[in-house]
């Protein structure tokens, strides 16, 4: 098992290299010259002294060709040196760990209500099937698939925030704060969850093994926990990965909305302000962290899918 | 046992026509915008943050303008735009599909291996990455939503290759000494354009959807045009004063990108008849 | 039912699950709210550290700026100068110390003197020569040239401890002289401040004894924020507006809430036009544009009769600002101005053209909610003299570097300071694009009045040199003044004693009192 | 001598309301199945075999109703309640379910799904239940019954994957199996495995059988008598030796004749919808025999020796 594991890990080595190449190439081309932006935000009303730009630029090492400039930020990534911001000087490091904890919880409690709501709609739906319950939720699935997350959130900031008062409409002081966004979130991505579960349990409810086990006797309760709840993981798994892959994305709006301290807000600043080192570094721990959730997923599946499991031993 | 009715099949065709019914009107509102409601840029300072009425269904926007006629304006451009973008990722993806299904070998690997990368990059992320480099501008827009769209298609296109690489008709063209070009062009391409439709129809909708999030956060559609997001975005700062201006484009927004995801799921249906038959 | 009974059971799982989500979390939440007494909870636009308000707090300049922009002792206590303004004499005040016991000393305000003011645009670093230390509490600096404007200046001068700062121009130990001490920081979220006991302004100690510092950048938040109690005032730390203007009726209407708006201290918002190349270098168009646009409708409509309407550059009130408005709403003398530059509308579609190129504007604008707002109407009242404009909302950085360009006919831009003098030397003389536009150095005569008030510190002197600039700004309008933007704190009623200082960056709560 | 039926169904009737209309998929069937005897069900896919069987065991899916009377062992099933259908099944009819690749949960353990069996037969403590599974898989002849209970069921080829699932209807003490389909889509070896297990099923329990299968020449090879069905009802029912030797309905003589070895004849055209069938007898669109007599009126089951039944005006 370690040694799928350290492989998989090993085949990602490319990937990784050629998303971090994007994400340098994307800022590389950018318009602008980066030593211009440094020595604006070094010194905001120093003017265009061409000898302090050549000392940044030199700095920069902007005269390198594009390889080397790559392979100097390349290099520093991998010792884990992922340059100091424009803006503030800090390390980019420094600013992605800080920052990187509010998106996960952000995504996390996105994919909590994500599952819970998708499981139990879910499954409501495909136990009153074709009733008019089930209609109900169906259509509520497919609005809600339609609708955008920021107008969800806009909306739920007037309802729970400016009407209700019971969540505070922006920024981040206590866990309490995720509740709203993280709602929203996991709202806006339930709905292929519901759609899943719905079909995934009507499918199950289908198969062979239960029919087995209704005809050996099992109540449909037992055939429900013990069957059927087992066998929908595979595919909730392969959709939580998804999910959760989608959410960290789509977060990046959300936590722009709630001002939460996360990446996105801080990439889309970053963006905006041209501090190509945290726009980059940004990107790059975007694709990885993606890639990873990836892997982490597949790793996963082998260890719930007997099946999944034999192949991959079998490859070794 | 029974507890509840099933819809007899007429019913269920009246319903479905009624859908339609509404996407059409929907759809004809949104192309005729600019005759229907001309004045979505009139500004009277008179009529400032009105709340909806028979007048003004959705209320006026802080200049006094029509939000309905704003919003079907709003929405001829989003339409407009994801149509643009959604054929050019098509072009793209139906292209890489259909090379790298039917090559196979090296350059099926590397297409693969770039979808892959692709796909690392949450496309609101990237996109908006894509255009800080390029410039914030409504061809940006389409450009950077093209390119992070094709790979979609060109995964369902490569998949249909494989398949149709294989049959019959396919083979004996390939035995005749027809080349590569003439059979992907002749043979290939247009059975693997009937299982994309649904996706591309799906699609349209995402566009919307995605041009409205990026005109939200102002990497978008520029303000002189109307755009749902963009209008949203002017909506969101009255929201103490004036929360109902969010509702109209919100609104409108969703039923019409619900109405397409519906005509693409009908297509899959009329495609795909197993699908139904599980029901069953 | 069974199926009933299993989905009671799933149910009650998924119930149980989210309230021990909601449970754990809420637990957290309550920690909170065990208040300590006299604290004040402020909402502010930006990272504690990132404004440039905050850190008043915790430091204390050099001298006090006073009502008229004049200034007064602080940190300096009196101070003498040469008579051509070429040496001056500082004496510092006696047993200051900081926060973490070190002493405010000659080499301290040596350093803070030569240090901080490529940071803080002050004019005087390019014609000091050396500060010298004469004795522990006196400083004697030295210029090459006459600087009237020295004392003014150091105003902006926020004294830090020489170890405290790195390369940059970054704070880096957030120690000072002044009345709090910040206990806690998170970035991009909070800061705690708790009073300095040992404050050395006995007079200015303020009763406060905690500040709560939230971050909230979003405007509409903001104002939900103070509405529903969760912070006590709004507006307090920043130098620009912070509300939505639509959004101060309905606050003032609020029982529970004290809104006030600052009348005395502030910018007038100015549009810049850009003399110096493309159709706005024609002066006639550029009258055109400052008379043709009727201020009172503006505040009165996308402003909600918040902003007071204005012609002028600096408000009446500040030391050297101009004599009277010249620049009113006139619709006729602004088509007349056209006309008199050969603009005619020939083919009858509302746009005048000369030459038969149809007269047209680029105008960039910085994306706000009010920009984009007093853009549309500007492009609307253009358009009711003849002229056609090009309107573009651009994020922050890409209109500076569009401005910097020069690639444009009218933009958002910087105002004219309260402290006149000092922005003479920064964007007054300037005929250069830089961020916000172009500068109003518009002609020669601007340098040669720019060296006469600097040589001076003759108040009189300056003030007729002044009366000349504001000639020329009048004459030639390099910038368009719009309305005067208010600065308007919004807090609970049950606080007392909050204010705005004249000192735009200052923040003072030594009155302030929680009843 | 007469021996004592174990199943007799008679008058039944089970349909499937879909928003198209009501599918009738079992009309009008009566059959009896003796003790020990092994009854076999033909017809082609979707004929309403399959679901005779279900409603039998009551596990028909919800949108389906059934009518008529089920005696099994004297006791009408029809009025039973789920709880008690549920003890009945599994203990007193075993089944062996159709397609065996699919039949048993692929992420559970074997031990685990023939545990369920037990547990649901008389609850057990965990040593006994290994040793009566092991004894199970034996009867059953597994080589070596432990590996197979510790592994997953994707280990397992498919004619052990059947003979786990019989060894879980032997727990029990079946008076009645019902078999499935057990030889669809089975090469020919493993179609030789089936019948092995079948027998050795019968050897182990004596029960009486109802084989559902499209396979006649399986059903020749191993049942007492046979019952065939087209569109719905039955039309031919005899014993063994009847049908093979005097197949009587047009349609069970063109099965005969698509067998392989009578020279793979299909019989021409397609079994009617179940949604709107035809007026008159259901097979006349495609019998050769046809008469004016058999498109307007339905034919009823006549008998023609004491066995052997024929729903056919021509006989």
């Amino acid at each position: 098992m370690k040694k799928i594991i350290i492989n998989r890990i090993v085949m990602l080595i490319p990937t990784v290299i050629t998303i971090a190449f994007l994400a340098f190439s994307i800022m590389y081309f950018s318009p602008g010259n980066p030593a211009e932006i440094l020595m604006h935000y070094r010194n905001p009303e120093g003017g265009t002294d061409p000898a302090a730009l050549a000392h940044y630029e030199e700095m920069l090492g902007l005269d390198d060709p594009f390889l080397t400039q790559f392979q100097n930020w390349f290099t520093g990534i991998v010792s884990g040196d992922f340059g100091e911001s424009f803006k503030t000087g800090n390390p980019v490091a420094e600013e992605f760990f800080y920052r990187i904890g509010y998106t996960l919880m952000l995504s996390l409690t996105g994919l909590f209500f994500s599952l819970i709501i998708g499981i139990t709609l879910g499954f409501i739906s495909a136990e009153f099937k074709d009733s008019w319950l089930d209609n109900l939720l169906r259509l509520t699935q497919s609005i809600k698939m339609s609708i955008p997350s920021f107008w969800l959130a806009l909306f739920f900031i007037y309802i729970f925030s400016t009407q209700l008062r019971w969540f505070s409409a922006f920024g981040y002081n206590s866990p309490k704060d995720l509740i709203l966004p993280g709602l929203v979130l996991g709202l806006s991505n339930s709905s292929r969850m519901v759609r899943l579960v719905r079909t995934c349990i009507l499918e199950e409810k289908g198969s062979g093994y239960v029919y087995t086990a209704r005809v050996k006797g099992l109540s449909e309760n037992q055939i429900f926990f013990r069957h059927i709840l087992k066998n929908i993981t595979l595919p909730i798994i392969t959709l939580t990965g998804v999910s959760l892959v989608s959410m960290i994305g789509g977060s990046l709006i959300i936590e722009n909305i709630f001002g939460l301290p996360g990446i996105g807000t801080y990439l889309v600043s970053a963006i905006m302000a041209k501090d190509y080192p945290v726009s980059m570094g940004f990107l790059f721990a975007y694709g990885v962290i993606i890639v990873f959730i990836n892997l982490f997923i597949d790793i996963l599946y082998q260890f719930v899918d007997p099946r999944v499991r034999d192949c991959a031993n079998a490859e070794i | 046992m029974r507890k509840f009715k099933l819809k007899t099949k007429k019913q269920h065709q009246q319903l479905i026509w009624l859908w339609w019914g509404l996407l059409a009107l929907l759809l004809v509102l949104i192309i005729f915008a600019p005759v229907i409601f001309p004045e979505s840029n009139t500004i009277d300072y008179a009529r400032q943050l009105q709340k909806p009425s028979l007048q003004h269904w959705f209320g006026t926007d802080e200049f006094g303008r029509d939000l309905l006629s704003r919003v079907f304006n709003g929405m001829r451009t989003s339409l407009l735009y994801s149509l643009i973008i959604e054929a050019i990722a098509l072009g793209i993806g139906l292209m890489v599909g259909l090379v790298s299904g039917y090559m196979g070998g090296r350059i099926d690997g590397f297409f693969s291996y770039i979808m892959n990368v692709f796909q690392a990059f949450p496309t609101t992320v990237a996109a908006i990455a894509l255009i800080a480099v390029l410039g914030t501008s409504d061809l940006t827009l389409i450009v950077v939503l093209s390119v992070m769209g094709w790979v979609a298609y060109a995964r369902i296109v490569r998949s249909e290759t494989l398949i149709f690489k294989e049959r019959d008709f396919v083979l004996g063209a390939r035995a005749s000494g027809a080349n590569s070009v003439y059979i992907l062009g002749k043979h290939i391409c247009p059975n693997v354009l009937l299982p994309v439709l649904p996706l591309a129809t799906l699609m349209i909708g995402h566009g919307i959807m995605a041009i409205a999030s990026l005109s939200f956060l102002g990497f978008g559609v520029q303000p002189p045009n109307a755009e749902i997001g963009l209008m949203l975005k002017d909506s969101a700062m009255f929201i103490n004063r004036a929360p109902w201006l969010l509702v109209g484009p919100g609104l409108v927004l969703a039923m019409v990108v619900a109405l397409i995801n519906a005509l693409g799921d009908a297509i899959r249906d009329k495609l795909d008849p197993q699908q139904q038959m599980v029901e069953l | 039912m069974k199926k009933g009974i299993r989905a009671l059971a799933l149910l009650v799982i998924v119930a149980v699950l989210v309230t021990g989500f909601t449970g754990c979390t809420g637990a957290k939440a309550d920690d909170k709210a065990s208040a300590v007494e006299q604290t004040l909870v402020v909402g502010g636009a930006k990272d504690f550290k990132n404004g440039s308000e905050p850190k008043t707090l915790i430091f204390d300049s050099l001298m006090d700026s006073l009502e008229d922009m004049s200034s007064g002792p602080r940190l300096v206590t009196e101070w003498q100068n040469n008579g051509d303004f070429t040496e001056f004499t500082l004496k510092l005040k006696e047993g200051v110390t900081f926060s973490n016991g070190e002493k405010f000393t000659a080499e301290v305000a040596k350093f803070n003197i030569e240090y901080w003011p490529v940071y803080r645009d002050c004019g005087y670093i390019k014609k000091i020569k050396n500060v010298d230390i004469v004795d522990d509490k006196t400083l004697k600096v030295n210029f090459t040239e006459s600087y009237g404007n020295f004392i003014d200046e150091l105003s902006k001068i926020w004294v830090t401890l020489p170890t405290a700062v790195d390369a940059k121009g970054n704070i880096t130990d957030w120690i000072g002289t002044g009345p709090y001490v910040l206990q806690d920081y998170q970035a991009d979220m909070s800061a705690t401040l708790i009073r300095n006991e040992t404050y050395w302004r006995t007079d200015k100690m303020p009763g406060i004894t905690k500040i709560d510092y939230k971050v909230i950048t979003d405007e509409n938040s903001r104002v939900m924020a103070v509405k529903s109690g969760d912070v006590d005032v709004i507006g307090l730390t920043e130098h620009y507006t912070v509300l939505p203007f639509a959004d101060v009726p309905d606050l003032q209407a609020n029982k529970d809430l004290n809104v006030s708006v600052c009348e005395d201290y502030g910018t007038i918002t100015t549009y810049s036009l850009n003399w110096a190349k493309g159709v706005c270098s024609d002066p006639n168009v550029r009258k055109a544009i400052a008379l043709g646009i009727d201020r009172d409708m503006l505040t009165s409509t996308v402003l909600y009769g918040i902003p007071v309407p204005t012609s002028r550059y600096v408000l009446a009130s500040y030391k050297f600002s101009q004599k009277d408005e010249v620049l009113k709403y006139d619709l006729t003398k602004a088509k007349a101005a056209l006309e008199v530059s050969g603009y005619k509308d020939s083919d009858g579609d509302g746009i005048v053209e000369k030459d038969g190129q149809k007269l047209s504007l680029k105008m960039v604008v910085s994306d706000s909610q009010v920009n984009r707002s007093v853009g549309v109407f500007l492009q609307d009242a253009l358009k009711k003299i003849g002229i056609a404009v090009d309107l573009q909302v651009l994020d922050a950085t890409t209109t500076k570097t569009t401005l910097k360009a020069g690639d444009f006919d009218m933009s958002t831009s910087h105002p004219w300071t309260g402290t006149v003098v000092s922005y003479l030397y920064w964007r007054g003389n300037s005929s250069a694009y830089d961020d916000y536009g172009i500068g109003y150095g518009v002609n020669e005569e601007m340098n040669t009045l720019t060296e006469a008030v600097s040589v001076t510190g003759d108040d009189k002197v300056r003030e007729a040199e002044f009366d000349k600039i504001w000639k020329i700004q009048n004459d030639s309008i390099a910038g368009v003044p719009l309305y005067f933007s208010q600065r308007i704190f919004v807090s609970q009623k049950n606080i007392e004693g909050l204010k705005f200082c004249p000192n735009t960056s200052e923040v003072d709560l030594s009155d302030v009192v929680i009843k | 001598m007469k021996t004592e039926s174990v199943l007799k169904i008679s008058n039944l009737n089970t349909y499937f309301q879909t928003p198209d209309g009501n599918v009738l998929a079992v009309c009008d069937v009566d059959i009896e199945i003796k003790k020990g005897e092994i009854v076999g069900l033909i017809g082609e896919t979707g004929c309403g075999k399959s679901v005779l069987g279900e409603s039998v065991l009551k596990v028909l899916p919800e949108n389906a109703v059934s009518t008529g009377s089920i005696l099994f062992q004297n006791e009408e099933l029809m009025d039973l309640q789920q709880k008690r259908m549920r003890e009945i099944r599994g203990r007193k009819i075993a089944v062996i379910p159709q397609n065996p690749s699919e039949a048993l949960n692929p992420l559970i353990k074997n031990k685990k799904q023939i545990f369920e069996a037990i547990d649901h037969n008389q609850k057990q403590l965990g040593s006994d239940k290994k040793k009566q599974a092991i004894g199970l898989l034996k009867k059953m002849h597994f080589k070596e019954p432990g590996q197979v209970l510790d592994s997953y069921p994707h280990r397992l080829s498919g004619g052990m994957k059947q003979r786990v699932l019989a060894a879980m209807g032997l727990c029990g003490n079946p008076s009645l199996l019902i078999a499935d389909e057990p030889t669809k889509g089975l090469d020919a070896i493993v179609r030789s495995q089936v019948i092995e297990t079948l027998m050795l099923f019968k050897e182990n329990t004596g029960t009486a059988m109802m084989l559902i299968t499209h396979d006649l020449n399986f059903a020749v090879k191993v049942c007492d008598r046979i019952a065939v069905m087209y569109a719905g009802e039955l039309i031919e029912m005899g014993s063994c030796s009847e049908i093979y030797n005097k197949p009587i309905h047009p349609y069970l003589m063109g099965l005969f004749m698509a067998q392989p070895e009578n020279g793979l004849v299909p019989i021409e055209g397609t079994s009617p919808s179940l949604i709107n069938l035809p007026q008159g007898c259901r097979f006349h669109e495609r019998c050769e025999k046809a008469s004016e007599k058999c498109r307007h009126f339905h034919p009823q089951m006549k008998k023609l020796t004491l066995t052997h039944e024929v729903r056919c005006w021509n006989p």
